[in-house]
């Protein structure tokens, strides 16, 4: 077992430890820069919306990046969630750094209205709401996502609370209005209990919430477009190998915190990327799993329809964007992660981790950008297979800028809200001690009910 | 878990020992019955050998019914073992320490009586050597690699062979103890042998430590890669309503599902039978009951994926056989009280305290998992096979005999008498892993609290 | 029931109609060479079970006694599939005889554990008797429900084990039989012809249901030969023709020519609900 | 260590006994269905030992000494599926001159009187599912002692080759002939 970072175990706790929000030590260049990044998402947004307003084909790369957003940044405060259910401790320092990702994910919901727009009628297609029209899939997906990022930033306010309260004093001090946004927060018994309730229902949620999103939105952005794509598998592919690029980002957003935030690396360490690192591991066979099952069912019984559907995401049209995802999200990670070495250093699997982050853009290309640039989603099979389509420099200038634009709204959340829990450090502070057992130092860990 | 088992050795003696020296006439009569079952059921087999498989319910379009139902639920209760003992096992999870054997013990023999079933299922099964074994050098025949009935064999084999290793590396402290306090010659040799020289050296430990560390690894993908090939072999045919991308994760999820439920029914039954009460408490059946409301979770969401994504296309076929599975006469029956059964009454009563840490609920709910998920998989072979294409003239239907009856009810039987006997002659509870929990158990103040504890080293 | 009889004929011709433009990997072994293969006039067709009894007596084929039909095991090789069309005073019967479509992407060929069943060079769907174990995994996976399965060893009373014919196998208990475009014809002719240094002449083989079919609604023949009849006919008949189940994709050699009924009631709705369906 | 000890099972005869009696059923099952299965997969097999025929015909006589060629008496072997056996008759044409006096010929004639068939035992039987076909091996310039050995020398015929199917499927194999499973098997 890699031991956590020595600060983690030794918080004091009177007077508490209270962590900052991001004191950045990045210079200006940097900042200057995701600034100018979040602009230029910012303008290219706008540009899309008077050019292509309605035009499918032109919102096709704004999908990807929707799917993205919803891959890495909705999924990564899962992490937080999952780690709190399961009382895993290795991840205390991780845990508001996964969760700030709520934050920008709530750019999906900017992208997601003129995608939606842009749809043309489920009459005579595919689709997952056989006949129910009470303004699906429009109302349905907005509703189901704006939930589940409501969902994501109430969690991250809830847990975040203890921390920017402050002493009772401050709240009790306050005005009215802004007691009642910071709950009114003065560490009484009760509020410590309905705080660990909320946030444990709310998680569980929010897990459910994300499967279910991922299930309408990879179904109406994808497969419903694309005659003779009928994979249910596909809903669930799409989650978890979400979940693992959230994972990735993650670890890479930590790795990063470690070099940049002198605070928050006092605390993150190797080993939150040992605990993690195991389960990114799980995560990259789940990658090969997922895609292995859906790919051998449709190969193998060979449905002329479904099998035309299989070489456009996979063999024929978009076998480049394949490749690169599968070097990127299978290979060349299993590959790097079997070794100790990397799965137990920071530094070396937030390398791994970046593969992954920009496989899961190819990913989301080759699966996406088929459906919505077909030109007749209608049948129940494709006439002919549809030629590839390649972004053009806006498209690609939209990418660059709106992925941008939700690492600058990562890090202005995280300069507003402290990087680190120390409620939750503070706790676990006090669970885990060290002690000799026989000659050797062993970590103990309390597991209360 | 809040509370370690904690035991005086003396106590703990006695009551271990109660089972395996005490011969209680439940035990005769419970072998008796499961022995007559047997007969029965070898009976059917042979008169199936000699006069061909007229005996079973099987007709024109549905070639293949409860047995092959069977088959996928025992593999089904075998993923329990690894799921319990590995996972939980490379989770760290104190709580699994008494649950493991008899998880893997469970495993074992629920995959040997699985697979019987597709070897009596096939119709000459004297010549199946052909299926499975590559021999035939002479005639340049071989087996089919393309067909995942090849894909299965090696599965499960490989599967049962890493599973026996898995218990006994775990069950080497065990047999060593067992040598050492041996009452015989004859009982010693063979202990001695099986133990194959554990004395317990720190290098030894070492060893053993890593091995069932490394196997708990390997382990795993194998585990997902077996009920993942018995989905395939129906999932990657053409079929309507077997040919559904999704089948191998949720046929591996139900596995867990009814896997773990199967866990908690033995471990209710072991406690009462073999007087295990101090060693099984509610705390482990409450830890089961909550990785249990997850997995069914995870299951039904599959379970609609599985359905929703059948219509999804609206293909005339695959229509008509959900039609058949939920609404046709003896489906909607089966339809209701498996969905009923597996998911509905359980898992909202899991969500209550109460009921976890209650016996006696735990192996009713248990129990009507096992019931919902046999059926489930009732439901997802046969309808498919009575609904097969747009030719609405060789639609069938299927109704199983007596003999198949017979059969299902003696597997119950194979494998109950399989682990009654393994539990007669070594011990059910892994011994040497209740023990490390005990040293590795610790406390930590806080506050006024005093909060169970575990060292990691 | 006669209802959804006559949606699922609907739904067979509806179906059938699908264009199947998407270039698929169906690298079909018997492009070059002999295909055998069949075509099905429905427009012939009478429904009049000439071609079942022939198959019957030809191949050995155990005796469909009537407890054997009642509980569906009875074998026929070749079945007149029968679909009612309208309502009770206008019902129509329509007939589709379903064989072994020897598919050149057969499903049931790469399901079998033993490669008992495979395809040859021929365009054959073969299943070889003596190699198959009986999993029945090929009947599962066969769409047309052509394959039988032998529940017991055959038996005929005196003297009508006398009947049998000696070129074709009697099956065992305990494995899958099905169509063989009367294969023991095939090679017989093939002996001949090659005893006679020649090719084997069109219209040379018969199975015995197209040689038996009083209106000539099957005929056999070589479908990679464009001299012969049926391939003619196929040509010549192209907007007639469909194969079966044809969204599939398994590429069967049974090509069918739809009927063409001049007094039908086309029913728009009807139509329509079929369309939706294709 | 010692203390755990005494949870293990002391095994003595009487719990030995019971625990096989619980054991028995399965096992002796088990293992009476695997003989069953050993039983039926022994009970195939093609070779046969020389059978008694009713006429003690000498092959190296006929063959050997009179170097007859075996197309003179098996005539169907170059056009047809079998070869088959010359009819009474066709022996008649010699021996109703040749070795008159001889027992055995004797047999042969009471046989002509009576107008009976010779019952001649079959020496060499592919099994029920497999087409052989004599035409086209003869045909492809396959000599007959290929596959039924030196005739010409064996008094009693005798099956020499073992003609399972991997035994055809080698010479198959070796003269680039038919290995489709459909040419031999029916």
């Amino acid at each position: 077992m890699i031991a956590p970072e020595a600060a983690g175990l030794k918080l004091s706790l009177r007077p508490p430890y209270r962590p900052q929000a991001l004191n950045i030590s990045l210079n200006q260049a940097g900042i200057a820069l995701l600034a100018a990044l979040g602009l230029l998402g910012i303008v290219m947004y706008v540009v899309k919306l008077i050019t292509a307003w309605g035009d499918r084909a032109e919102w096709a790369y704004p999908t990807v990046v929707l799917m993205f957003i919803l891959s890495t940044a909705t999924s990564a405060p899962l992490i937080a969630y999952a780690s709190r259910m399961a009382k895993g401790y290795w991840a205390l320092p991780l845990r508001r750094v996964a969760a700030l990702y709520a934050a920008p994910s709530l750019l999906s919901f900017v992208l997601l209205i003129p995608i939606m727009a842009s749809l043309p009628p489920l009459e005579g297609r595919s689709n997952l709401w056989f006949g129910f029209s009470a303004g699906a899939p429009f109302l349905t997906d907005a509703l189901a996502l704006s939930i589940l990022l409501l969902t994501g930033m109430a969690l991250l306010w809830f847990s975040a609370v203890p921390d920017l309260a402050g002493p009772p004093s401050r709240v009790r001090a306050m005005g009215r209005w802004q007691r009642l946004l910071y709950l009114n927060w003065t560490g009484t018994a009760r509020q410590w209990k309905v705080l660990r309730a909320a946030n444990l229902t709310l998680g569980a949620f929010y897990l459910m919430g994300y499967a279910f999103v991922h299930m309408l939105l990879s179904t109406d952005l994808g497969q419903s477009l694309l005659p003779g794509w009928r994979s249910g598998i596909f809903p669930v592919y799409s989650a978890v190998t979400g979940i693992q690029a959230g994972i990735a980002i993650t670890l890479l957003t930590a790795a990063l915190m470690r070099r940049f935030s002198p605070e928050a690396g006092r605390f993150l360490g190797d080993e939150q990327a040992a605990a993690l690192g195991k389960i990114l591991v799980a995560a990259t066979l789940m990658w090969f799993y997922f895609f292995w099952s859906d790919f051998l069912l449709i190969w193998y019984a060979r449905l002329p329809s479904e099998v035309a559907a299989m070489q456009v995401t996979v063999a024929i049209t978009y076998i480049l964007p394949f490749v690169l995802t599968a070097v990127l999200m299978f290979a060349l990670p299993l590959g790097l992660l079997i070794f100790n070495k990397v799965r137990q250093s920071l530094s070396l699997i937030a390398g791994v981790s970046a593969l992954i982050v920009v496989g899961i853009l190819f990913d989301r290309i080759r699966f996406f950008v088929a459906p919505m640039a077909n030109p007749s989603p209608f049948g129940h099979s494709m006439e002919t297979l549809p030629a590839p389509y390649w972004p053009n420099a806006l498209d690609i200038l939209f990418m660059i800028g709106f992925i941008g634009l939700m690492f600058a709204v990562f890090v202005y959340a995280a300069s507003r809200i402290p990087v680190l829990n120390g409620w939750e450090m503070r706790q676990g502070s006090m669970l885990r001690k060290e002690r000799t057992f026989m000659k050797t130092h062993v970590l103990v860990i309390g597991k209360p009910d | 878990m809040q509370e370690p088992v904690v035991a005086d050795t003396k106590t703990s003696n006695r009551e271990l020992l109660d089972f395996v020296f005490a011969w209680p006439a439940w035990f005769f009569a419970v072998g008796g019955a499961l022995n007559g079952l047997l007969v029965a059921a070898f009976v059917v087999v042979i008169l199936m050998l000699m006069f061909g498989l007229q005996f079973l319910g099987y007709s024109h379009p549905v070639y293949w019914g409860f047995l092959i139902v069977n088959f996928v639920f025992w593999i089904g209760v075998s993923h329990a073992g690894i799921m319990v003992s590995a996972i939980l096992r490379l989770t760290q999870a104190e709580w699994r320490r008494p649950v493991t054997r008899a998880a893997e013990v469970l495993t074992i023999f629920s995959l040997l009586t699985a697979v019987q079933f597709p070897l009596i299922h096939s119709g000459r099964p004297w010549r199946t050597m052909y299926w499975t074994f590559p021999y035939d050098w002479n005639r340049g025949a071989w087996p089919n690699p393309r067909s995942p009935l090849v894909w299965d064999p090696s599965a499960i084999f490989t599967y049962l062979t890493s599973t026996i290793l898995f218990v006994y590396v775990a069950l080497l402290p065990d047999l060593a103890l067992a040598r050492d306090r041996a009452p015989n010659p004859v009982s010693r040799a063979i202990y001695g042998v099986l133990a194959m020289g554990f004395r317990g050296t720190t290098r030894q430990w070492r060893i053993q430590t890593v091995a069932g560390l490394l196997l708990s690894a390997i382990i795993l993908p194998i585990f997902v890669s077996v009920h993942s090939i018995v989905s395939w072999d129906f999932a990657v045919t053409s079929v309507p309503g077997w040919h559904n991308t999704i089948f191998a994760p949720y046929f591996v999820i139900g596995a867990v599902h009814s896997g773990v439920s199967a866990v908690v029914t033995v471990m209710i039954v072991m406690r009462y039978a073999f007087g295990l009460k101090r060693f099984i408490t509610r705390d482990h059946i409450d830890s089961l009951a909550r990785l249990l409301i997850v997995v069914a979770t995870v299951w039904l969401f599959f379970f609609l994926l599985d359905f929703f994504f059948g219509l999804y296309g609206t293909e005339p076929a695959e229509v008509d056989t959900w039609q058949r599975r939920l609404v046709e006469p003896p489906w909607v029956v089966i339809a209701i009280t498996f969905i009923i059964c597996a998911y509905i009454i359980p898992v909202p009563m899991w969500m209550f305290r109460a009921i976890r840490r209650n016996f006696f609920w735990m192996f009713v709910t248990t129990i009507l998992v096992n019931v919902g998920m046999w059926l489930e998989r009732y439901m997802v072979v046969v309808p498919a096979l009575e609904r097969k294409s747009g030719l609405t003239f060789t639609y069938g239907d299927y109704a199983p005999s007596l003999s198949e009856f017979i059969l299902v009810a003696a597997s119950f039987a194979l494998v109950i008498l399989g682990f009654l006997t393994f539990s007669k002659l070594l011990p059910i509870m892994p011994a040497a892993d209740i023990k490390e929990g005990q040293i590795l158990a610790d406390r930590i103040r806080v506050g006024r609290a005093n909060v169970p504890a575990a060292m990691r080293e | 029931m006669s209802s959804s009889a006559n949606e699922a004929a609907a739904r067979a011709s509806a179906v059938s109609e699908m264009g199947r433009t998407i270039p698929t990997d169906a690298e079909v072994p018997h492009s070059e060479g002999v295909r055998w293969g069949m075509v099905v006039d429905l427009d012939r067709c009478t429904g009049c079970q000439a071609c079942v009894v022939a198959c019957q007596a030809e191949n050995n084929i155990a005796l469909n006694e009537e407890q054997r039909v009642l509980e569906r095991r009875a074998k026929t090789w070749i079945r007149i599939e029968r679909y009612w069309e309208g309502e009770f005073p206008n019902a129509k019967a329509r007939f589709i005889p379903v064989l072994c479509q020897h598919c050149g992407n057969a499903p049931c060929e790469t399901v079998c554990p033993v490669w008992a069943t495979y395809h040859n060079r021929e365009g054959l769907n073969v299943q070889v008797y003596n190699r198959c174990i009986g999993t029945r995994f090929c009947a599962n996976g066969c769409p047309y429900s052509v394959r039988y399965f032998n529940f017991w060893n055959p038996e005929w009373p005196e003297p009508m084990n006398n009947q049998l014919n000696p070129d074709v196998t009697v099956r065992t208990k305990g494995i899958i039989e099905k169509c063989t475009f009367c294969v023991q014809r095939i090679n017989r002719a093939h002996v001949t012809a090659g005893t006679e240094g020649r090719e084997i002449r069109p219209g040379e083989v018969q199975p015995a249901c197209a040689q038996s079919c009083p209106t000539s609604a099957l005929v056999f023949a070589d479908l990679n030969n464009p001299e012969s009849y049926p391939a003619q006919l196929a040509e010549a008949e192209a907007d007639r023709s469909y194969t079966l189940l044809e969204h599939f994709g398994t590429d069967p050699g049974v090509i069918y020519l739809k009927k063409v009924d001049p007094h039908a009631e086309i029913h728009e709705d009807e139509h329509a609900h079929a369309g939706a369906h294709a | 260590m010692q203390h755990l000890a005494a949870l293990l099972p002391r095994v003595t005869l009487k719990q030995a006994l019971i625990v096989g009696g619980a054991t028995a059923p399965p096992l002796v099952g088990g293992a009476g269905v695997l003989v069953i299965l050993l039983y039926l997969m022994a009970a195939g097999g093609t070779a046969t030992p020389a059978p008694e025929q009713p006429i003690a015909f000498d092959h190296s006589v006929h063959a050997g000494d009179a170097a007859i060629p075996c197309e003179f008496c098996h005539r169907g072997v170059g056009t047809q599926a079998a070869a088959t056996v010359p009819s009474v008759e066709q022996c008649m044409f010699c021996h109703s001159v040749v070795k008159t006096d001889s027992p055995q010929i004797q047999l042969l004639q009471a046989h002509w009187d009576t107008k009976t068939p010779v019952n001649w035992a079959r020496v060499h039987r592919v099994p029920d599912h497999v087409r052989f076909v004599h035409a086209p091996h003869i045909q492809a310039g396959v000599a007959c002692e290929t596959c039924h050995g030196d005739v010409a020398s064996m008094e009693e015929v005798k099956q020499v080759r073992s003609l399972a199917m991997g035994d055809c499927q080698g010479c198959h194999r070796e003269n680039s002939a038919s290995l489709d499973c459909a040419t031999c098997h029916k």
